[in-house]
C-alpha cells in the first residue's frame, strides 16, 4: 500500500514537471520569431495550466484526496474562485484598455 | 505580599521631578504668557532668535525629565494590585497609557528644541516646528484622559471594606479627565478659550495636570505606609 | 493532539483532514489574498501589454522553470516525509524533511541570484511597472518561503526527538509548505509565461 | 486575587473592556472614514500646489475628527489590555503577554498620534507655504500607514502564543489568521517608495486589500474576545467550550433574576 502511494506521489511529480515543461512550448508558440507578442490565449493557457497544477498539488501532495468531502469541494471551489478572479481581472483590464 | 522596598524612594523622586518641571516651565519664555497661535511666521522666528538660549535650556530639562512621570504611574499600578479586582486588565490599561503619554511630551520637547536649533532658518520652517510642538503638547492628552478614567473606574470597582483609594479620588480623576478634554480641541481655534494659549486649553489643562500630580502624590504617600505595615504584619 | 504511530487503515484515512483543519484557513485566506494581488497585476498588464512585454523579455524562462521544478521536488519530498512519518520510518522522514529544506534554500539562492542579475542590469523595483510587480510578488513569496523554512525546521525537530513526534504537526507543516509551492506555481505562470 | 463581594458579576471588568473596544473601533471608523475622510487616504501623487486644496476641502472634518481622537484615543489601551489578559490566560510564558502589551502601547504614538498632530497643524494654517503643507500631509499619511513593524511583530507574537497554547483560549485557525495579517504588514512597505499606482499608500494593494484583511481580522478578534470572556472560568487549565446559545440566555436570565 505504501509503495503504491509512493508511486502515486512520483507520478504526480512527473505530471507536474511535465506541465511545467509544457510552458516552454506555450512560450515558443506565443512568440513571433523570438519577439514576444501579447497573446490572450497564451495568458489564459498559462493561468489554466497553473490552476491544474495547483489542483494536482492539493489533491495529491496535500492529501485532499483522502480528506472529507467538504474540504474536497472547498478546495475545488477555491480553484474556481482563483480562476474567476484572475481571468475576470484580466479581461476587465482588456475591456478597459 | 509583594515587596514594596524602594517605593518610597520612587515617590520622593516626584517632588524632585516636579521642581524641575516647574523650573522648565518658568524658564521657557513662551509659557508666561503662552505664545499665541495668531503670531505670524516672522514673529515666531524672531521669538526664537531672541530667546534661543532659554528655549534650549528649558526644553533640555523637560526632555530629560518628562518621562520621570512613568515611575510614579507604576506606583499607582502597584497600588492597583491591592484592589478587589478579578482581573488585571485595568492595570494593563494604565501601563499602556503610561508608556504613551510621556512620549507625547517628549515629542513636543523635540520639536521645540528643533525650532531653536537653527533660529536663523526660514521663518516659515520655524513656525512649522513651533506649531507641531504646541499641538503635540496641547492636544496630546488622549492617554492622560484615558488614564484618569481608567483609574476612576478601577477605584469604583474596588468594592472592599478598606478600599485602596477612597471614592473621592475616583471623582477627582473624572474631574481631571473632563478638565483635559477641551485641550484636545485646540486645533479648532486661533483665539478664545479653546486656542492653545486660551483659558481652557492652556491654563485649565496645565493646572489640572499639576493638580493631579500633587493630589495623587499625597494620596500615594498615604497609601504607602499602610501597605508597608501590612507587609510587616504578614511577614 | 493525536499521535498516529501505526499506519492507519484505508477506512480511517478516507475521512481525515491532513494536519490541523485550522491550517486550511491560512491556505484558503492566503490563496485569496494572493489571487487579489494576481488580479491587480493582470488588470494592469492587460491595459499596458506592450510595456509589460518589453520588460518581461528580460526574464529568463529557463530559470523560472528550474525554480518551479526545484520547488515541486521539495513539495514531493515533504509529501514523502509525511508518509514515512505516518509509517513510523522516522529516519527516512527526517531525511525527506532535510531534502525539502535544502531545496528550499536552493530556490532562495536561485532567486537571490536572479534578483541580483536584474538589479545590476538596472531593472529594480522602481524601474517599471512589470518589474515592480515582479519584485513585489517574488519577494512576498520569498517571505513565505522563509517562514516555510522555519516550519520545516519544526518538522525536523519534531521527528528527530521521539518524545516530540506528532503526526498532526508534521502534516500541518507540510500543508504550509505545499501552499508556498502552489503559490509559486501561479506566480511563475503569471510572471514568466503570461503574454 | 481577592475574594469577591457576592452578587457581582466577576467578569464585569472584562465586559467593560470589551464594550470599550467595540466603542473604540466604532469611533475610529467614524472619525477616519466619515468625519475626516482620511480613509481612504488622500492621493500621494498630489503636487505641492494641490495639497492646500485637499486641506481646504477637508478642513472642518479634520479638525473636529482628529480632536475626537485626541480626546478619546486612549481607549485603544482597552483592546491591548484585554488581549494581553487573554494571552496571560494561555499556557505560555507571560513574556508573550507583556510583549504584546508593550508593542501595541508603543505603536499608539506613531500609529495614530502623529497623523493627528500633522494634519491638525496643516488644517490650522491653510495659508502656510504649500511645500510645507505637503510635508505635513506626507508625515500624516506615512506615519499612519507606514508604522509596520509593531503590527508585524505584534501579530507574530500573538500567533506564536495561540499556536503554543494548550488552554484553547483562541482557536488555532485564528493563530494562522494572525500570520495572514502579519504578511499584509509586509505588503505596506512599498508605500514608502511609490507615490502613485497600486503600491502607493492609497493603492489597491498597499491600501484596499490590506484594509479588507485588517477589517476582517479585527471583526474576527473582537468576536473571539467576546467568546473568551463568556468561556472564562478564572482557572488555569483549558477554557471550557462555548455553552450552547439557549443555555447562555438561560443563565443570563438567571443572573439578572
Amino acid at each position: 500500500m505504501l509503495s503504491a502511494s509512493n508511486k502515486r506521489l512520483f507520478a504526480a511529480w512527473i505530471v507536474l514537471s511535465a506541465i511545467t515543461a509544457a510552458y516552454l512550448w506555450i512560450d515558443h508558440s506565443a512568440d513571433d520569431h523570438g519577439t514576444p507578442v501579447a497573446s490572450t490565449s497564451a495568458t489564459v493557457g498559462a493561468i489554466v495550466l497553473a490552476l491544474v497544477k495547483v489542483r494536482i498539488i492539493m489533491r495529491e501532495f496535500m492529501e485532499v484526496r483522502h480528506a472529507p468531502r467538504l474540504l474536497c469541494r472547498l478546495t475545488d471551489l477555491w480553484v474556481v474562485l482563483m480562476a474567476a478572479g484572475m481571468l475576470g481581472m484580466y479581461f476587465a483590464g482588456k475591456a478597459v484598455a | 505580599m509583594r515587596p514594596v522596598n524602594g517605593e518610597r524612594i520612587i515617590l520622593w523622586t516626584l517632588p524632585a521631578a516636579a521642581v524641575l518641571w516647574v523650573a522648565a516651565f518658568f524658564l521657557f519664555p513662551g509659557f508666561l504668557p503662552p505664545m499665541s497661535p495668531r503670531s505670524s511666521a516672522d514673529e515666531v522666528a524672531s521669538f526664537y532668535r531672541e530667546n534661543t538660549a532659554r528655549v534650549r535650556y528649558s526644553m533640555i530639562v523637560f526632555n530629560w525629565f518628562c518621562v520621570a512621570l512613568i515611575p510614579i504611574l507604576m506606583l499607582v499600578v502597584e497600588r492597583m494590585r491591592g484592589m478587589a479586582h478579578r482581573t488585571p486588565v485595568l492595570r494593563y490599561c494604565m501601563i499602556g497609557c503610561a508608556g504613551a503619554a510621556p512620549i507625547a511630551f517628549l515629542t513636543a520637547s523635540v520639536f521645540w528644541l528643533l525650532a531653536a536649533f537653527r533660529p536663523e532658518r526660514a521663518p516659515e520652517l520655524t513656525q512649522l516646528y513651533n506649531d507641531l510642538a504646541w499641538i503635540t503638547l496641547t492636544c496630546g492628552v488622549p492617554f492622560l484622559v484615558a488614564q484618569s478614567l481608567f483609574l476612576a473606574v478601577a477605584i469604583h470597582l474596588d468594592r472592599q471594606e478598606t478600599p485602596v483609594f477612597r471614592t473621592w479620588i475616583a471623582h477627582f480623576n473624572v474631574a481631571v479627565a473632563v478638565a483635559l478634554v477641551p485641550a484636545g480641541f485646540a486645533g479648532l481655534a486661533h483665539n478664545g478659550v479653546f486656542a492653545w494659549d486660551g483659558f481652557l486649553s492652556f491654563w485649565v489643562r496645565n493646572s489640572a495636570i499639576a493638580l493631579w500630580i500633587i493630589v495623587m502624590s499625597v494620596v500615594l504617600a498615604r497609601a504607602l505606609p499602610r501597605d508597608g505595615a501590612a507587609a510587616e504584619a504578614t511577614a | 493532539m493525536t499521535t498516529t504511530q501505526a499506519p492507519p487503515t484505508e477506512a480511517a484515512k478516507a475521512r481525515r483532514v491532513p494536519g490541523q483543519p485550522d491550517m486550511w484557513v491560512l491556505v484558503l485566506v492566503e490563496s485569496l489574498i494572493f489571487t487579489s494581488y494576481f488580479g491587480v497585476y493582470l488588470f494592469y498588464r492587460a491595459q499596458h501589454e506592450a510595456a509589460f512585454l518589453q520588460e518581461q523579455a528580460h526574464l529568463d524562462l529557463w530559470l523560472g522553470i528550474v525554480d518551479t521544478i526545484v520547488l515541486l521536488t521539495s513539495s514531493w519530498s515533504v509529501a514523502r516525509c509525511v508518509q514515512n512519518a505516518r509509517a513510523g520510518r522516522y529516519p527516512a522522514a527526517v531525511r525527506d524533511a532535510c531534502v525539502t529544506a535544502a531545496l528550499g534554500l536552493l530556490f532562495l539562492a536561485l532567486k537571490i541570484a536572479e534578483w541580483a542579475g536584474h538589479i545590476t542590469a538596472g531593472h529594480t523595483l522602481t524601474s517599471g511597472e512589470f518589474f515592480t510587480h515582479y519584485f513585489f510578488l517574488t519577494v512576498i513569496h520569498a517571505v513565505h518561503l522563509l517562514i516555510g523554512l522555519v516550519v520545516v525546521g519544526i518538522v525536523v525537530r519534531q521527528l528527530a526527538d521521539p518524545r516530540r513526534r506528532d503526526q498532526q504537526v508534521v502534516e500541518t507543516c507540510a500543508t504550509y509548505w505545499h501552499t508556498v509551492d502552489f503559490l509559486w506555481v501561479l506566480i511563475f505562470a503569471l510572471l514568466y509565461v503570461a503574454r | 486575587m481577592r475574594p469577591f463581594a457576592r452578587g457581582e458579576n466577576p467578569k464585569r471588568e472584562l465586559w467593560l473592556m470589551w464594550f470599550a473596544v467595540l466603542a473604540f473601533y466604532q469611533l475610529y471608523t467614524v472619525v477616519f472614514f466619515v468625519l475626516t475622510r482620511t480613509q481612504p487616504p488622500g492621493s500621494p501623487s498630489y503636487t505641492a500646489a494641490e495639497v492646500p486644496g485637499w486641506f481646504a476641502s477637508h478642513h472642518d472634518g479634520l479638525l473636529v475628527g482628529l480632536a475626537l481622537i485626541f480626546v478619546l484615543g486612549g481607549l485603544s489601551a482597552t483592546s491591548i489590555a484585554l488581549i494581553t489578559y487573554t494571552i496571560r490566560r494561555m499556557s505560555v510564558s507571560r513574556a508573550f503577554a507583556y510583549s504584546y502589551l508593550i508593542l501595541y502601547s508603543v505603536s499608539a504614538v506613531p500609529g495614530f498620534l502623529f497623523i493627528c498632530v500633522a494634519l491638525t497643524a496643516g488644517a490650522m494654517r491653510p495659508e502656510r507655504d504649500p511645500r510645507l503643507q505637503q510635508w505635513l500631509y506626507d508625515l500624516g499619511f506615512l506615519s499612519f500607514s507606514g508604522t509596520m513593524g509593531v503590527f508585524l511583530v505584534g501579530s507574530l507574537v500573538w500567533m506564536a502564543a495561540i499556536l503554543l497554547d494548550r488552554n484553547r483560549v483562541f482557536p488555532k485557525w485564528f493563530g494562522y489568521l494572525n500570520l495572514c495579517n502579519a504578511v499584509t504588514e509586509v505588503v505596506v512597505a512599498p508605500a514608502w517608495i511609490f507615490d502613485r499606482g497600486v503600491f502607493a499608500w492609497n493603492g489597491l494593494i498597499a491600501w484596499w486589500i490590506n484594509v479588507v484583511v485588517f477589517g476582517i481580522y479585527t471583526g474576527v478578534f473582537i468576536n473571539l474576545l467576546r467568546n473568551v470572556i463568556i468561556r472564562e472560568d478564572f482557572g488555569t487549565g483549558p477554557l471550557p467550550d462555548l455553552p450552547p446559545r439557549r443555555a447562555r440566555r438561560h443563565t443570563a436570565a438567571a443572573e439578572v433574576a
